[in-house]
């Protein structure tokens, strides 16, 4: 098994790539072949995946371990073909194939319109690439190409296949996580010029470089806090963008709106989780004063974030976009962990980023389905879903309720967590404040509760509209099924066995703090 | 000394005031023969300044062939020879104010520059106009440049010859 | 005493001499409808040079000639391939261009490898004689090339612009060089540099004079405020000629800023990098925001590229400062061969796609992405990689540049750098509007459907930009590795 | 004699070709007044190799000369041919290109 | 058994998978799958409480036994030894390399809940084969109540709070999906919504408060917080705040003022639900809560020292406000649910003046009679008055129709009244003593008045019920066996179980098997004090009789008018009975008029038009400022501000296009211009 060892991650990240390639080999007639390709090429990722998953080494989880890959990429500029993974990235990565495959079932006969299976999956593999890619990537180069790649497929995913303002919405989303990645770009350029690392560490013998590892032991050794403030601010933007924490999320609206349903789920699922795990894998250990200092702020802002979106919810009347502005929310409760900057908090929010991967993900992938039967996600011209597909209707009652963090489901084990961690956070910061962000938090969960209850019964609940009076509305296709029952299945078991998450990640995440509170000394 | 500097005057005053009648005059064949002028006062100063050999190549090139070339440019584009056209466009005044304006900059800096250095015109500065010295400094140093130059020569009369042919 | 020859130095410039001698000749003898075949000799020719290019590289020994007047160094030998590669890739631009419209073929591509003798002569160039007559015998023939279609006013308006600007920048450049020998009494580089160094930048004059030196090569490279002719230009002209002047003309002019800002003004940093400086911001900001409004694909390229120029100088408006003399050298070589390499391909592709539509509009692109997928996602590549998006080459590019702002680091430079952030947000907006024309938009009623019918050379070209694009994309070590050598010397 | 003198000379001379060249509509005469321009360079450049005896001065004047004539050929040409298109030496007609 | 305790909410867990996706299979539709299950729990619970029994006796059989953890901190009741509980704990989740564990804690307070659980769901089951035959959605409703029965066990049997919130939230959901189970109509899923989201509000205190008691006692379990409450070094402040935070997760759970709107309205599911989960067990886990984390509360509100606390006065406030609304109900299902309230205000207040054995063991009393009741209300509605529970339109003289019911819910009434010997007499009673006791006498005076109303508004619920004409439509008969056969069991329940804990016989068992001993603060039990129960026994048939009166008296009334027709002697023997019950027109019109008119009115006036509504509002307005925040906030300023950037970009290139004119000769002045400038520029600059 040591051939595998050795290209595990690499097969995970480019495997894609290949099946992209044989995709658009097809012609574009032979739909079947294209479909079947496409499905194997997602199959064998997860599968490597797994592969990954049964040798992980869990004890220590924290090491990157026998998956590392370090090898020479752009000597010129000191920057190495770096990947490997730890208990943070894991759970994540495997996420993002799981979703993968899931999604191409999902579309497998129902694409959406102007139909063009050929290009729609060739993007969805291209997608795949970069978001492994990110979780594997441990230089900041590699982190940044991979961070970039996803931004294209998913432009096109809403610009090609979106609703009616599809231009609007994806030259929207382009555009400000394009502005983020260049700061954070600048951010990591900056990093490499004034963070100082002993010259025997490095591959090349150079006292600087872009190795997160490296980069993280070092602490952000020799900066000033100031410096260290401004260069966090850069990674800040870029990161917070794509999270996306409150004052620049307005791009998300728009976007879930257009994006087809399987463009929605794998933005809502990973690529919003590309953001957070910025923040958890690079900006708080490369920086820890500065994430100290910026703590407090960004706690702030998530707290905020999570009234806001619940209230941005309440106000809504597009299925849609309600659960697009849920994602606010919870990502929300994901900051607020991360904003403690105690192992508590980051656990939570590793396992908020896994359980609204996959919460969040079914309810766009429900919407998705009750749009193409009813041709509208107007929470008006909707009811009594429950009578025409029961199994539709309790399956969104079933995620509806994950999703408000009822426990024993995944939802709770991402929330309550946060909150908990919410009540003392990290040496210097302040309590009071925290407290306070808890409390507010404590609010937002009823709030959640609030807008969630109020879909379902406009959408489940009541008898169906005059307009779908006899209407035949067919229940779960098979495809559906298939595609769903995995993560459905996730839902329930995560939330009955949480270490499942929480003993992948809680190594690491210790690692990480661990290596913080060492640097301030508390 | 004073000799020169009596020439030189006399030559810069006349090529001051063609220079000046080249580009006001409303007559073209008068401003191509202003031209003149002025070209043929240039290689009186290289003279002056002890240049035989560049002196006799602007005499050649110049008013040998490139006046000669305006002159045809002149017949060829039926450019009006009286003045009852207007030869200018509608910009002189900030044509004129911007000129000026270089000029004071420039002679600002030159004086600044090279406030009193004189020229000495001796043997070891004849020695330097000599074609002999400039012939061999052309081979010894700027052997490559000259062989460029050759294909630009001929690439511009292919292309001259290109462009203006009638087809 | 007789100079010393270096043949090998020589070969590559002498192998180009003689296939344009020939080149010219064939045309004589050939008849009207295989006049086509001299395109044939001239790329032969041309893979030929790159013959003993390469033998140099191998070789990797620095020689210089009469007294340091011409070197073959690796900075040289690297550029020279470059614009070999150039040169041939557009070649393969042209052959049906100009065979199918009934255009002069012979001439056009005596001209066109003249206009390289002058560009591989420029990389060679160590003293402000040979500088001037490179620059020029790149200039001269490109303004023919300008008016090649002659009987289109278009043309013949975008030639007098390109000659008049041309003419008057030169004018100012020498009247420039004329002092700065006056200066440092000596055309050489190395003398000058060693005035500069001992004297720096006490006598005012000499600021200026580098200043208006540095204008020619400002013009070359289409730098703001000395950008006008270029959009006009480009659009005026043939298009694989716009595609030329984008690219190789403004690569000569970057290749002799360089040479004359590298080895001869470097000490009086003075006198070159605030200039630089203006410039460098001028051209990013105006060129972005120009673009933003162009309706013709041409101009939008033009205006891109004047932007790009922008891009290209940062590094050398910062070079003096900090660490950054190395890096920004390497910077600007990278960003040169990247750039070169995204920016034909798109102008490969305008081709390809203007003999279907017969039009430069950026409408005239709507739906493209359904009438011809493999065009358009091309086209997309080409221009994301232009907008710096990575996996495609751009990214490396820009960030190289960033980089050697870092390396400075000086309150100037970092400005330069956020200002060159901004503007490469602002980029994406227009090359993502001919994206979204091409996939978002339906095709109008008049498209013609299926994929035009590309002649292979055209292919070629675009095959050969693309694989570089994708290529350095994902393992830019290849053009750094050549950017690192050049800037060793 | 003073190098200033021929400086200056030259400068004037470089002016009033600027001036030509922006004030002129003929393109005839625009040429010429880019000559008046590459005339101030050579004087220049003589004046300097004559300060410094420095030969290289003359060369470079002497290539000065050679390339004008060659662009002139070339500009002349370029207006010949803008002439018989548009039946007009006039620059100021042409602004077909812009925006 | 005890054990094995996981066992016992594992089955039900594991019916409901089975029912939800094989139910429509069963021959049964699912139901005999459910009471299956249910049944093997609720035997496993009588083994368990059978186990803890022994282990109990076995401890109080020597004096000198093991001294246990606490025993300095902790005082033990004189008379027996410390009895630890059973805990089993395996790792559930680690966080920061800290192991936190799921498990079971079973001792005595758990296994009565456990017996009371699974018993009460039990009979529910087979309850409902009957009254929710041919129901749509049968079987979905079976797998809900074995979903509910698991969750509430495992609540029960919880090691540590988050278990206990697990559970807590669990049979929320299941409430929230059986009350608006008929989601058909809107009333029932608003209902439904209405439920779910006002405990959640509950919860916020419920989280917290956990969150407190963790960080105070570093430990999710119990035991573990039981323990640093009761220490000497805990932490008095951040019991207080610990404390008022879970006192309001209570206050949401079990209907407390001013949360106990949800309640009555929960009324729209079917009627074994309401029995169930509204009456018997969901809405006392706010109790058990209270009785599981007892030592958090004693030290936080000080419960020792008596004096007014907020537990103690919520609780006092929910009987009387909960009583005086029972009255003006004509839905006999409100007026129980209101009942139920009450009640629960009775366990409340209880654990706040310290009567922590009455108040659990009012909580088993309350649990059978109450279900019992509810049960009854179903039966009569079921099978007398077509599923409509509107006493004064389709009930009445119900009593010779359907006997066993009647009977039945008479037991139920006498019960709840606090009648002796009925069950709620002892369990009252109880409370009432210590109260009077524990310096806490205000609350017996609030508990006095209470007992009156209850006993008064049960009366009138009886007599709309089953005396009088039968005023519906449609020919009343007696229930199946099915529906009888429950009632039966819970009748006998609700008679006799009082005995348990009957002090004047000596009878203390319940004490003895339910209290813990370990880790649990010193309660003073006073003696059974035959005054007060006497005042208490008296005050309830002072109700009832006021009731009676009122009622029955005026049927006479009615009744003897035809005789004063006929002679003149009995027309003034009226007149004399009428004068006679001038003292009742007093009664009446004074005392019962007052309580169940104005004020009961007023009280239900405020309860509509200002507590509920205020939830109501709640709910528009943050729909209102959600509008706000998305219409003027998002899109105006925050969107528009980033899209006016792009706009403005957009004008500069706009602008920019007409600098190029196309005039060659204006690009060379810029040009010249430019150099000029530029030249000058420098030379000032250097």
């Amino acid at each position: 098994m040591n051939w595998f060892d050795e290209s595990a991650l690499t097969l995970a990240v480019f495997t894609p790539v290949v099946g992209m390639a044989i995709v658009l080999l097809i012609p574009k007639a032979n739909e079947q072949a294209i479909k079947v390709v496409a499905l194997l090429t997602s199959l064998v990722t997860l599968g490597v995946g797994i592969g990954i998953l049964t040798r992980f080494d869990y004890d220590h989880s924290a090491r990157l371990g026998k998956f590392e890959v370090d090898n020479s990429w752009i000597d010129v500029i000191h920057s190495r073909y770096h990947m490997g993974i730890d208990g943070i990235a894991l759970p994540l990565l495997i996420l993002s194939m799981l979703i993968t495959v899931v999604c191409i079932i999902y579309s497998w006969n129902h694409f959406p319109e102007p139909h063009n299976p050929k290009g729609f999956l060739a993007l969805i593999l291209l997608l795949e690439v970069g978001m492994n890619g990110t979780f594997c990537a441990q230089d900041l180069i590699l982190f940044f190409i991979f961070f970039e790649l996803v931004l294209l497929p998913m432009f096109f995913m809403i610009g090609v296949w979106g609703g009616p303002n599809r231009e609007y919405a994806s030259i929207k989303f382009f555009l400000f996580t394009l502005f983020g990645s260049a700061l954070m770009l600048l951010s990591f350029l900056a990093l490499f010029f004034t963070v100082d690392v002993p010259r025997n560490l490095t591959a090349d013998h150079f006292n600087h470089t872009f190795d997160m590892v490296l980069l993280a032991r070092a602490g952000g050794a020799g900066l000033v806090s100031s410096t260290q403030n401004l260069i966090f601010a850069g990674l800040f933007l870029g990161f917070a963008i794509k999270v996306p924490m409150f004052p620049f999320h307005t791009w998300l609206p728009d976007a879930h709106t257009e994006a087809p349903t399987v463009g929605s789920v794998l933005l809502a699922a990973i690529l919003l989780k590309l953001g957070t795990y910025g923040f958890i894998r690079i900006a708080l250990p490369i920086l820890p004063h500065a994430a100290r200092d910026w703590a407090p702020w960004i706690g702030l802002l998530a707290v905020i974030g999570i009234i806001y979106g619940a209230l941005g919810c309440l106000a809504q009347r597009d299925m849609k976009r309600l659960i697009a502005f849920s994602s606010v929310a919870h990502m929300g409760f994901v900051m607020l962990g991360i904003a403690t900057l105690t192992t508590f908090g980051v656990n939570a929010a590793v396992f908020g980023m896994v359980a609204h991967g996959l919460i969040t993900g079914m309810l766009f992938f429900i919407a998705g389905s009750v749009q193409e039967r009813f041709e509208t996600r107007q929470l008006d011209r909707l009811g009594g879903l429950l009578t025409q597909a029961p199994k539709l209707g309790w399956i969104l009652g079933f995620c509806a309720m994950a999703s408000l963090g009822l426990p024993g489901l995944a939802g709770f084990w991402g929330e309550f967590p946060a909150i908990l961690s919410a009540y003392n956070p990290a040496a210097g910061i302040s309590d009071i404040t925290f407290r306070v962000y808890m409390v507010v938090a404590a609010i937002g969960t009823v709030l959640a509760a609030g807008y969630l209850l109020w879909m379902l019964q406009r959408v489940a609940f009541g008898t169906p509209k005059a307009e779908w009076e006899g209407a035949h509305i067919h229940d779960m296709h098979v495809s559906e099924w298939i595609a769903w029952a995995p993560l459905l299945a996730l839902i329930v078991v995560l939330g009955v066995f949480p270490n499942l998450l929480f003993g992948m990640s809680d190594g690491a995440v210790t690692h990480v703090v661990g290596g913080m509170s060492k640097v301030l000394g508390g | 000394m004073v000799v020169q500097n009596i020439a030189f005057w006399i030559l810069a005053l006349a090529m001051a005031g063609a220079a000046i009648g080249v580009v006001r005059s409303q007559n073209v064949v008068h401003a191509a023969l202003y031209l003149v002028v002025v070209l043929a006062g240039a290689s009186a100063q290289y003279i002056l300044l002890a240049a035989e050999f560049v002196a006799w190549v602007q005499v050649l090139i110049y008013i040998g062939a490139v006046v000669i070339l305006f002159l045809f440019g002149i017949m060829l584009t039926r450019a009006p020879m009286r003045g009852d056209t207007d030869l200018d466009n509608d910009q002189r005044w900030p044509a004129a104010v911007v000129s000026l304006f270089l000029l004071g900059v420039i002679v600002a800096l030159v004086v600044d520059a090279f406030g009193a250095d004189e020229v000495k015109v001796n043997n070891s500065l004849l020695r330097v106009g000599k074609s002999a010295t400039v012939g061999s400094s052309i081979f010894r140093n700027f052997v490559v440049p000259f062989e460029v130059v050759s294909m630009l020569l001929l690439a511009s009369l292919v292309g001259a010859v290109v462009i203006a042919r009638r087809d | 005493m007789n100079p010393r020859f270096d043949y090998h130095a020589l070969a590559p410039e002498i192998i180009l001499s003689a296939t344009i001698v020939v080149v010219l000749i064939a045309d004589f003898f050939f008849a009207e409808r295989s006049r086509w075949q001299t395109s044939r000799i001239a790329s032969i020719g041309v893979l030929a040079a790159l013959v003993p290019v390469i033998t140099l590289a191998v070789d990797g020994t620095t020689r210089s000639m009469f007294d340091g007047a011409y070197a073959v160094d690796n900075y040289a030998i690297a550029l020279n391939g470059f614009f070999l590669v150039v040169a041939y890739v557009t070649l393969l631009l042209s052959v049906d261009y100009i065979s199918d419209g009934d255009y002069y073929q012979g001439e056009y591509y005596f001209l066109l490898l003249t206009s390289i003798l002058g560009m591989m002569f420029m990389a060679s160039a160590r003293d402000l004689v040979s500088i001037f007559v490179a620059l020029e015998t790149i200039s001269i023939p490109t303004f023919v090339l300008a008016g090649w279609r002659k009987h289109d006013a278009k043309s013949n308006e975008a030639a007098i612009k390109y000659y008049l600007f041309g003419v008057l920048s030169s004018a100012v450049m020498l009247y420039g060089m004329s002092f700065i020998f006056g200066l440092s009494g000596s055309t050489l580089l190395s003398d000058i540099g060693r005035y500069a160094f001992q004297h720096g930048t006490d006598t005012p004059l000499f600021p200026v004079a580098i200043f208006l030196t540095l204008v020619g090569f400002a013009f070359k490279v289409s730098a703001v405020p000395f950008h006008f002719w270029a959009p006009d230009t480009y659009e005026g002209s043939p298009t694989p000629v716009a595609a030329f002047l984008s690219v190789a003309s403004k690569a000569g002019g970057f290749v002799a800023l360089l040479s004359i800002v590298y080895f001869g003004f470097f000490n009086a940093p003075d006198g070159w990098q605030p200039i630089l400086w203006a410039l460098a911001a001028a051209s990013m900001t105006l060129g972005n925001l120009t673009a933003l409004r162009q309706t013709n694909i041409v101009r939008m390229l033009a205006y891109s590229s004047i932007a790009q120029g922008g891009f290209i100088l940062v590094p050398l408006a910062v070079a003096a400062d900090g660490t950054a003399q190395r890096s920004s050298f390497e910077a600007v070589v990278i960003y040169l061969l990247i750039y070169g390499a995204m920016n034909l391909g798109a102008f490969a592709v305008v081709i390809a796609v203007a003999r279907r539509t017969r039009s430069g509009e950026i409408e005239s692109y709507s739906g493209l992405g359904q009438t011809a997928p493999a065009l358009a996602t091309l086209m997309s590549v080409f221009l994301f990689s232009l907008a710096g998006m990575p996996p495609l080459a751009g990214w490396f590019a820009k960030f190289v540049m960033f980089r050697a702002v870092f390396d400075a680091g000086t309150a100037a430079a970092i400005t330069l750098g956020v200002i060159a952030a901004v503007n490469s947000v602002i980029a994406f907006f227009y090359y993502t509007a001919v994206v979204r024309r091409i996939w978002l938009h339906g095709a109008p009623e008049t498209a013609v459907a299926g994929e035009p019918t590309i002649p292979p050379a055209l292919s070629m070209a675009i095959g050969l930009t693309a694989a570089v694009v994708l290529v350095i994309g994902v393992y830019p070590q290849l053009f750094a590795r050549i950017g690192e050598l050049a800037a060793r010397g | 004699m003073q190098l200033n003198q021929f400086l200056i000379l030259a400068a004037f001379l470089f002016c009033t070709g600027v001036y030509g060249v922006l004030a002129r509509r003929n393109g005839v005469l625009v040429l010429m007044s880019v000559e008046l321009m590459l005339n101030a360079v050579n004087i220049n450049l003589i004046a300097f190799s004559a300060f410094g005896r420095h030969v290289s001065g003359q060369v470079f004047a002497l290539f000065v000369i050679t390339i004008a004539a060659a662009e002139v050929g070339v500009g002349l040409a370029i207006v010949l041919l803008i002439y018989r298109n548009l039946h007009s030496a006039n620059l100021d007609h042409i602004d077909q290109l812009k925006g | 058994m005890i054990d094995y305790a996981w066992l016992i909410p594992f089955i039900p867990a594991v019916s409901f998978v089975a029912i939800l996706f094989f139910g429509k299979r069963m021959p049964k539709k699912g139901a005999e799958m459910g009471i299956a299950a249910v049944g093997a729990s609720f035997v496993l619970s009588c083994v368990a409480a059978v186990q803890w029994i022994n282990r109990v006796e076995d401890a109080t059989g020597h004096k000198q036994g093991i001294r246990a953890f606490g025993k300095g901190l902790v005082s033990v009741g004189a008379e027996h030894e410390v009895v630890k509980p059973v805990i089993h704990n395996v790792t559930w989740w680690q966080n920061g390399l800290v192991k936190f564990g799921v498990g079971t804690q079973i001792d005595g307070l758990a296994v009565m809940m456990l017996f009371v659980v699974s018993l009460v769901s039990l009979l529910v089951h087979v309850y409902s084969t009957a009254y929710m035959k041919g129901d749509r959605r049968f079987t979905f409703f079976y797998a809900a109540l074995s979903l509910f029965t698991a969750s509430m066990l495992m609540l029960v049997v919880a090691s540590n709070t988050i278990q206990l919130l697990v559970g807590w939230e669990l049979v929320g959901l299941c409430s929230f999906m059986l009350i608006g189970h008929w989601w058909e109509e809107g009333a029932n899923s608003d209902a439904a919504l209405k439920a779910f989201f006002t405990t959640r509000i509950g919860d916020i205190g419920l989280m917290i408060g956990i969150i407190i008691t963790f960080f105070a006692a570093r430990t999710f379990s119990i035991v573990g917080i039981n323990g640093y409450a009761l220490s000497h070094g805990a932490d008095h402040t951040l019991m207080i705040v610990g404390a008022s935070c879970l006192l309001i997760g209570i206050i949401g759970k079990s209907g407390q003022f001013p949360l106990h709107t949800w309640l009555p309205d929960a009324m729209a599911g079917p009627t074994p639900v309401s029995a169930l989960i509204h009456a018997a067990t969901m809405v006392v886990a706010g109790v058990y809560l209270g009785a599981r984390l007892y030592p958090v509360f004693y030290n936080g509100f000080s419960i020792g020292d008596g004096g007014v606390n907020a537990m103690a006065l919520i609780g006092g406030i929910t009987i009387i406000i909960g009583a005086a609304l029972a009255f003006v109900q004509d839905d006999i299902k409100k007026v129980l649910a209101y009942s139920t309230i009450s009640q629960l205000g009775y366990m409340v207040m209880g654990l706040g003046v310290g009567a922590w054995v009455a108040a659990v063991f009012h909580l088993f009393t309350h649990a059978f009679f109450k279900a019992l009741l509810f049960l009854g209300a179903g039966s009569a509605s079921h099978s007398g008055a077509h599923h409509s529970f509107d006493m004064k339109k389709d009930m009445g003289g119900l009593r010779k129709y359907m006997p066993i019911t009647y009977v039945t819910f008479l037991i139920g009434t006498l019960a709840l009244a606090g009648i002796f010997p009925f069950a709620g007499f002892w369990s009252k009673d109880e409370i009432l003593v210590t109260a009077g006791h524990g310096g806490y006498t205000f609350f017996l005076y609030v508990g006095l008045a209470g007992a009156v109303m209850t006993a008064a508004y049960m009366t009138r619920c009886v007599y709309l019920t089953f005396f009088g004409e039968y005023r519906g439509h449609g020919e009343p008969h007696e229930s199946p066996r099915a529906i009888t056969g429950p009632l039966i069991i819970l009748a006998a329940f609700s008679a006799v179980g009082g005995f348990i804990n009957a002090s004047p016989f000596g009878i203390e068992k319940f004490k003895d098997w339910v209290e813990p001993t370990f880790v649990f603060p010193a309660l003073v039990h006073p003696d059974f004090d035959y005054a007060k129960a006497a005042i208490s026994l008296t005050v309830a048939l002072l109700g009832i009789g006021i009731a009676a009166y009122y009622f029955f008296r005026r049927e006479e009334i009615g009744a003897l008018k035809g005789l004063t027709q006929r002679n003149t002697a009995a027309h003034a023997g009226y007149t004399f009975l009428v004068n006679k019950y001038y003292l009742d027109v007093l009664y009446t019109d004074v005392i019962v008029g007052s309580i169940k008119g104005s004020i009961a009115r007023a009280a239900y006036w405020v309860n509509q038009n200002v507590i509920d509504r205020t939830v109501d509002l709640v709910g528009i307005g943050a729909r209102r400022v959600g509008r706000f925040t998305y219409d003027v906030v998002d899109q105006r300023v925050v969107d528009a501000a980033v899209n006016g950037i792009a706009d403005t970009t957009g004008e500069a290139g706009g602008l920019l296009r007409y600098v190029q004119s196309g005039r060659v000769q204006r690009y060379a002045l810029t040009l010249f211009a430019a150099v000029g400038l530029l030249s000058l520029a420098l030379v000032l600059f250097n």
